[in-house]
């Protein structure tokens, strides 16, 4: 009887790509759902479009290249881009924007590279940086949250809004957006205004929570909550979100404890934004972070820095897609001079043990 | 005797794999019948190929060594039974390349008749030499898998003092049973190979460690110890994770010390062996029976009764499978080894080897489909898992873009090839035949290195050869100019006072173009008679090269 | 003190010369294949970019200045850098012969990197003083050295990719150090 | 007079800068090049000659000058240029059309039967593998043959012929899996 040879573990697999985004998928929904309860229908029709043009663009680009179409578009890591993409943009972003981020994050940010598993970058954080440099008007249409006592629009007006760019009769622009809490406390604090003035204030105090912003600190702590389902099914590492919330903390803390009128606490900071979603969902990305023990905790801490560092001494609001993408650049060094001692060996054969590396 | 708790380490990694080896420990140890042919390979082993001591139609008895050992490293192999050798050449080996290897087909008597054998129950009469000789003549290597031969492992060389013998029965593959059954029915003669070892060794500490799975191997070897009455053994359980049964793992496990990747066990103090390896060498010592026959399980979903047997080495594998009642409908992998580690076999003709622990067939849906594989998301799973902390996924990069030399700067060659990080890998990749299709490559570019600093070598010895033969011939030319130029001088002023010398001159000249024709006839090419034309043309023209060079 | 780091700070990180001024992309994109050759190259302009930086500010602070030669600054800085480089040059050839072989004509062409005249002439557009010449030297090298060997990283790895064939080599490269440049844009507004 | 001044301070400084340099040239001598060596290393050291070079150490002297591509050796193959390519920091340049990218291995046989003993080829090896004397016939040391086959066109009795090396069970390399996922859709 003959047979047919192949190497081994002759074994079944234990796991597969297209279940790990799935799951990780999955583990977004209760932080979207809290993200949709607050600030209203925008959110659910942008991951709807997200998606579509994902899977259109991932399509595209398979054909393009002459690669097979299934075993990519079933992989379902399209859909995690987009929708990571989605809850990044603000919920009355005008269509156009959102598929321009999303098919600059698909085709530029991964398929130029080769497609899954050879994007150097961040294809979400990719896309959102590309629209935040070149619409930075667009990109702060959020709306208020539900809950304190500011109108929402319909799912109609909404779908109006962002397809058509027409604003509902009897409303301005003003009246259905604002600016993040983060982005406030940004302007408010160079006004010199400290941070209990800005609690106080009368236009500006209610979106602001005990916590964080209003409604924020439930969407952070959803996500955080899907984020430790995710690192305790050993989807993602835990190192990478523990180093950035911890570097976050670390220097937040700090710099509150040295002056706490100018610089916010660490709650404020941990959960406003998208922090949590950048912690525990984009950061993970395995293909764009570092792959080793020491190298995931120096990248997850160097975004937490550069997040600390732009928030709040930069321009940009929120600093997590550069943060990012700064440490994507770094990832294939990290994996390089951080390789774990080999059993048998000793460590002054390593690199960065025996030698200094220059710049890092 | 009673059973110290002994410290218990831990390596990197590692995996928690189903067992599967209730399958076969249901049956005792099975004897296979005696098949009508038998092909030995005559390389099974680890190291040089032994020199053939027989030739076709030789009347060889059980027991009689086929080859010699030509190296220091090398073993022998014997004939598995009585009979006729019926031919010495190449036949398929089981090996994964599909090639074939010089073997000895020894065609059955039915006699099963013996060598002259000699026990030797006095070996602690014998020098560590003597006892290693015996071992080396016996053929005996490494039963777990490797076929290293084992009287080079009992010689730890001058300056190291073995403190510890580890008798390895951790059997750490999933489905393979022969190390556990061995050590279940034949308990002491494990033992009595140990302390043969440790008086190779001169070893005052042995211990025996298997996997807490295998709970009746291990009353079986306390009760065996305690009716040997010897007190230095200690039979250690150890956790079950794969691959605690790696040499250099399970050295971690006992002793919390870690092999130098470049050394051996030696170097730190320790030996290993495995438990069938002891096994045998208690019997080439105490009944001088070389290793002809080795246990093998019989297993897998693909086989209808599995089972472990004692099989002769030579044995066709269809042999086996037909004794354990042949295949389930659905095979088709037929795997040597374990699902892990093991090698797939092209078919079942092949002869069973001194390495092949392990029969193993696997049906359709027991394994993934190679052609789905998926690009590497860097997850990191693989590095997890990694007995010996390697990266799998750098080393994976690598090596599918061929980049050899990063391979190498990430360890590639201290990979044991445990298949743990394939067996994790969500995107299904061989990772296992990557890192072996660059260390065979690696290891043939080593070969061609050495072959173009040797070929280098001999070019610039023949360059330099040639420009000193170059030198002298011009030498010789000007030597003989300026002969013939204080010739010349001498003749010219000569010229007027002799005249018979011109006639003397053309004597020598006639002289010497005659001895010129003789030299050139005795230089005459043999084998030239009935050339074609165009060879003529050819040896003319190159006969013409010649002269004008 | 702070003035020196807020220098530092800013060039390497907010107005860095290759990637926010677009300076020096010659050997940015020349040699960056290997990591191994991209921190020879970056030790080199390090070295290059800190000494031509002091050496034209010595130049111009006491030879043209007060000789009101200012007009022919531009002449003499390329002068100052041409020598550092050959001395540069001379010194890896002797030191590692095979960088200087890798480096090829990428050490020469330093002296045409325009990172180095710029510094050079910048350091006098905004009246640097020696240790703030000294320092501005320093942060830029450091800066262009930073994003070298990060880029030589990625464009190792991206070097065994499955890029589609019109893309690979510098097209793939030039579209990586975009993406570069789109992150450092996020330290827009750190120092004025 | 300002001009004066400029041209006299833009020589001195010349000057200056120029006897610094001469000295540094002088300090920093570099003797050889050692580049060659390790180009040389890494030709299969055929002595083959495909190349156009009249050996192996030739070539890597005009690689290491600039004056030959690194794509000119055969018997390396793609493995020999992609070496070439990384110790020298170059892109990678395809062979050849008509060269294998990965050439197998071979010897020569010299056919006992038809030698006629004429010693052409023994001159043409350049690694002396072949063994023999004036009419006696010849033999190739199959370790040290090369496979360059130059000594098959001196040949007068067409007598040599081209063996591929066996593989062995010992020498068998692991096929690369094949990278589904990069590849084409059939």
């Amino acid at each position: 009887m003959r047979f047919k040879t192949a190497s081994s573990p002759h074994t079944t697999p234990v796991s597969s790509v297209n279940v790990i985004m799935r799951k990780v998928l999955m583990a977004m929904i209760p932080g979207t759902a809290a993200t949709a309860y607050f600030f209203g229908w925008g959110v659910l029709i942008n991951i709807c479009l997200a998606c579509v043009v994902a899977i259109s663009s991932e399509t595209l680009m398979l054909y393009l290249r002459k690669r097979p179409m299934k075993p990519y578009l079933s992989d379902n890591s399209a859909l995690l881009t987009a929708c990571l993409l989605a809850m990044a943009l603000p919920q009355l972003a005008p269509w156009w924007l959102t598929v321009i981020a999303v098919s600059s994050a698909i085709i530029l940010g991964k398929h130029l590279y080769g497609g899954l598993g050879f994007n150097p970058f961040n294809p979400a954080m990719v896309g959102y940086v590309i629209v935040i440099i070149s619409f930075p008007k667009e990109m702060t249409q959020w709306v208020p949250p539900a809950v304190a006592g500011y109108s929402q629009l319909g799912f109609l007006e909404t779908l109006q809004v962002i397809f058509a760019g027409s604003i509902p009769a009897g409303m301005s622009w003003d009246s259905i957006t604002m600016a993040t809490p983060l982005d406030t406390m940004k302007t408010q604090l160079g006004l010199e205004l400290s941070i209990n003035d800005i609690h106080q204030h009368k236009v500006y105090g209610p979106m602001f929570s005990s916590v964080s912003g209003v409604g924020w600190e439930w969407i952070n702590g959803l996500f955080l909550a899907g984020g430790l389902w995710l690192a305790y099914k050993r989807i993602i590492d835990w190192r990478i979100p523990a180093g950035l919330l911890g570097m976050l903390f670390l220097l937040s803390n700090s710099f509150a404890l040295y002056d706490y009128s100018s610089f916010t606490p660490p709650t404020f900071q941990l959960f406003s934004g998208g922090i949590m979603l950048a912690a525990f969902f984009i950061a993970t990305d395995p293909v764009t972070a570092s792959t080793t023990i020491r190298g995931r905790w120096i990248f997850g801490a160097g975004i937490g820095f550069f997040i600390f560092v732009i928030r709040t001494w930069g321009s940009y609001p929120d600093g997590i897609a550069f943060a990012v993408l700064l440490m994507n650049m770094t990832a294939p060094l990290l994996d390089y001079y951080t390789m774990p001692r080999t059993f048998g060996h000793h460590w002054s054969e390593f690199p960065g043990h025996h030698k200094k590396e220059p710049e890092e | 005797m009673t059973r110290t708790t002994h410290q218990l380490w831990h390596f990197h990694g590692g995996l928690k794999l189903p067992g599967e080896k209730h399958q076969s420990t249901g049956t005792p140890i099975a004897r296979t019948e005696l098949p009508r042919q038998l092909v030995i390979p005559v390389h099974q082993h680890i190291g040089e190929t032994g020199k053939v001591l027989v030739n076709i139609g030789d009347r060889v008895l059980k027991g009689q060594a086929l080859t010699q050992p030509t190296a220091y490293v090398s073993a022998p192999v014997h004939a598995p039974t009585s009979g006729t050798v019926k031919d010495i050449a190449e036949y398929p080996a089981p090996h994964p390349s599909r090639l074939s290897t010089l073997c000895v087909v020894i065609e059955a008597d039915g006699k099963d008749e013996w060598i002259q054998l000699e026990s030797r129950a006095d070996y602690k009469k014998m020098s560590p030499a003597d006892l290693r000789n015996l071992v080396r003549h016996a053929g005996i290597v490494g039963l777990g898998g490797a076929a290293f031969p084992t009287s080079v492992k009992l010689n730890p060389g001058p300056g190291h003092q073995i403190k510890t013998l580890i008798i390895n029965g951790a059997e750490c593959e999933p489905y393979i049973t022969c190390d556990d059954m061995l050590m279940r029915e034949r308990a002491d003669e494990v033992i009595s190979g140990a302390e043969i070892i440790s008086h190779a060794l001169n070893t005052a500490h042995c211990l025996i460690a298997v996997e807490n799975n295998k709970p009746e191997a291990i009353a079986a070897l306390n009760t065996a110890i305690s009716d040997a009455g010897v007190d230095y053994i200690d039979v250690v359980a150890i956790p079950t994770i794969y691959p605690t049964g790696g040499e250099k793992q399970l050295i971690k496990v006992l002793t919390n010390k870690e092999v130098p990747s470049d050394g051996l066990p030696a170097d730190i103090g320790i030996v290993m062996q495995n438990v069938g390896t002891a096994a045998a060498i208690y019997r080439a010592v105490f009944h001088g029976q070389p290793l002809i026959s080795r246990i093998v399980t019989v297993t897998g979903k693909g086989i209808t009764q599995p089972q472990n047997m004692e099989v002769l080495i030579g044995t066709p594998m269809s042999a086996l499978i037909e004794q354990a009642c042949g295949y389930q409908e659905n095979a088709d992998r037929l795997i040597m080894g374990g699902p892990m580690m093991g090698f797939t076999m092209h078919c079942d003709s092949l002869p069973v080897t001194k390495g092949c622990n392990c029969l193993l067939v696997e049906t359709a849906d027991q394994h993934s489909d190679e052609n789905n594989a998926m690009p590497c998301i860097r997850c990191g799973e693989c590095a997890r898992v990694c007995p010996v902390s390697l990266l799998p996924q750098q080393l994976y990069w690598h090596a599918s873009s061929k980049n050899f030399d990063q391979v190498q700067d990430y360890n590639l060659f201290d990979c044991i090839e445990c298949g743990c990080c394939a067996y994790v890998c969500p995107s299904h990749i061989p990772l296992v035949q990557y890192y072996r299709f660059a260390k065979t490559e690696i290891w043939n570019r080593e070969r061609d290195q050495q072959k173009s600093d040797h070929a280098r070598i001999r070019h610039d010895f023949r360059q330099a050869r040639l420009d000193k033969e170059k030198r002298e011939r011009e030498e010789r030319l000007r030597k003989k100019k300026d002969m013939l130029e204080k010739k010349k001088q001498a003749e010219a002023a000569d010229k007027n006072e002799t005249e018979e010398d011109p006639k003397k001159a053309a004597i020598a000249a006639a002289l010497a173009r005659v001895q010129d024709k003789k030299a050139k006839a005795a230089d005459a090419p043999k084998n030239t008679d009935n050339l074609t034309a165009a060879q003529q043309k050819q040896v003319d023209e190159a006969n013409k090269r010649r002269e004008t060079e | 003190m702070t003035e020196y780091a807020i220098i530092l700070i800013s060039t390497i990180w907010v107005n860095n010369f290759v990637l926010v001024k677009f300076l020096g992309l010659c050997p940015f994109m020349g040699v960056s294949r290997k990591l191994e050759t991209a921190m020879g190259m970056a030790l080199a302009t390090t070295f290059v970019l800190t000494l031509s930086s002091v050496c034209s500010y010595l130049v111009n602070e006491y030879i043209l200045a007060p000789l009101d030669l200012v007009y022919l600054r531009t002449i003499m800085f390329i002068l100052v850098i041409a020598v550092v480089v050959q001395f540069t040059e001379m010194v890896v050839h002797k030191t590692s012969p095979l960088l200087y072989n890798v480096l090829g004509i990428f050490l020469p062409l330093i002296t045409t990197n325009c990172a180095v005249l710029g510094v050079a002439l910048l350091n006098v557009q905004e009246q640097h003083g020696f240790l703030q010449s000294a320092f501005y030297g320093f942060g830029a090298s450091m800066g262009f050295s930073l994003v070298l060997v990060l880029f030589a990283g990625l464009r190792e790895r991206i070097a065994v990719t499955d890029v589609p064939d019109v893309f690979q080599g510098n097209a793939i490269a030039l579209i990586t150090a975009g993406i570069m440049s789109l992150a450092f844009m996020g330290f827009v507004g750190l120092v004025n | 007079m300002s001009i004066l001044i400029a041209v006299v301070t833009l020589s001195v400084i010349a000057a200056l800068f120029g006897l610094l340099l001469g000295y540094a040239s002088i300090k920093f001598r570099v003797e050889g090049d050692p580049v060659v060596e390790k180009i040389d290393a890494l030709l299969p050291q055929t002595q083959c000659g495909q190349c156009s070079f009249p050996g192996c150490r030739p070539y890597a002297e005009a690689i290491a000058s600039g004056e030959a591509p690194i794509n000119l050796c055969p018997p390396g193959g793609e493995t020999t240029m992609l070496a070439l390519a990384d110790l020298l920091g170059v892109e990678p340049v395809a062979l050849d059309d008509e060269h294998d990218t990965e050439p197998t291995k071979t010897v020569v046989v010299i056919d006992e039967q038809t030698c006629i003993g004429c010693t052409l080829c023994i001159q043409a090896c350049p690694v002396d593998a072949i063994l023999g004397a004036a009419k006696q016939m010849h033999t190739v040391i199959a370790d040290e043959c090369t496979g360059c086959n130059l000594c098959i066109p001196p040949c007068p009795v067409d007598c040599i012929h081209i063996t591929p090396v066996k593989v062995e069970p010992d020498t068998w390399r692991w096929p690369l899996p094949e990278q589904n996922f990069a590849a084409p859709r059939a």
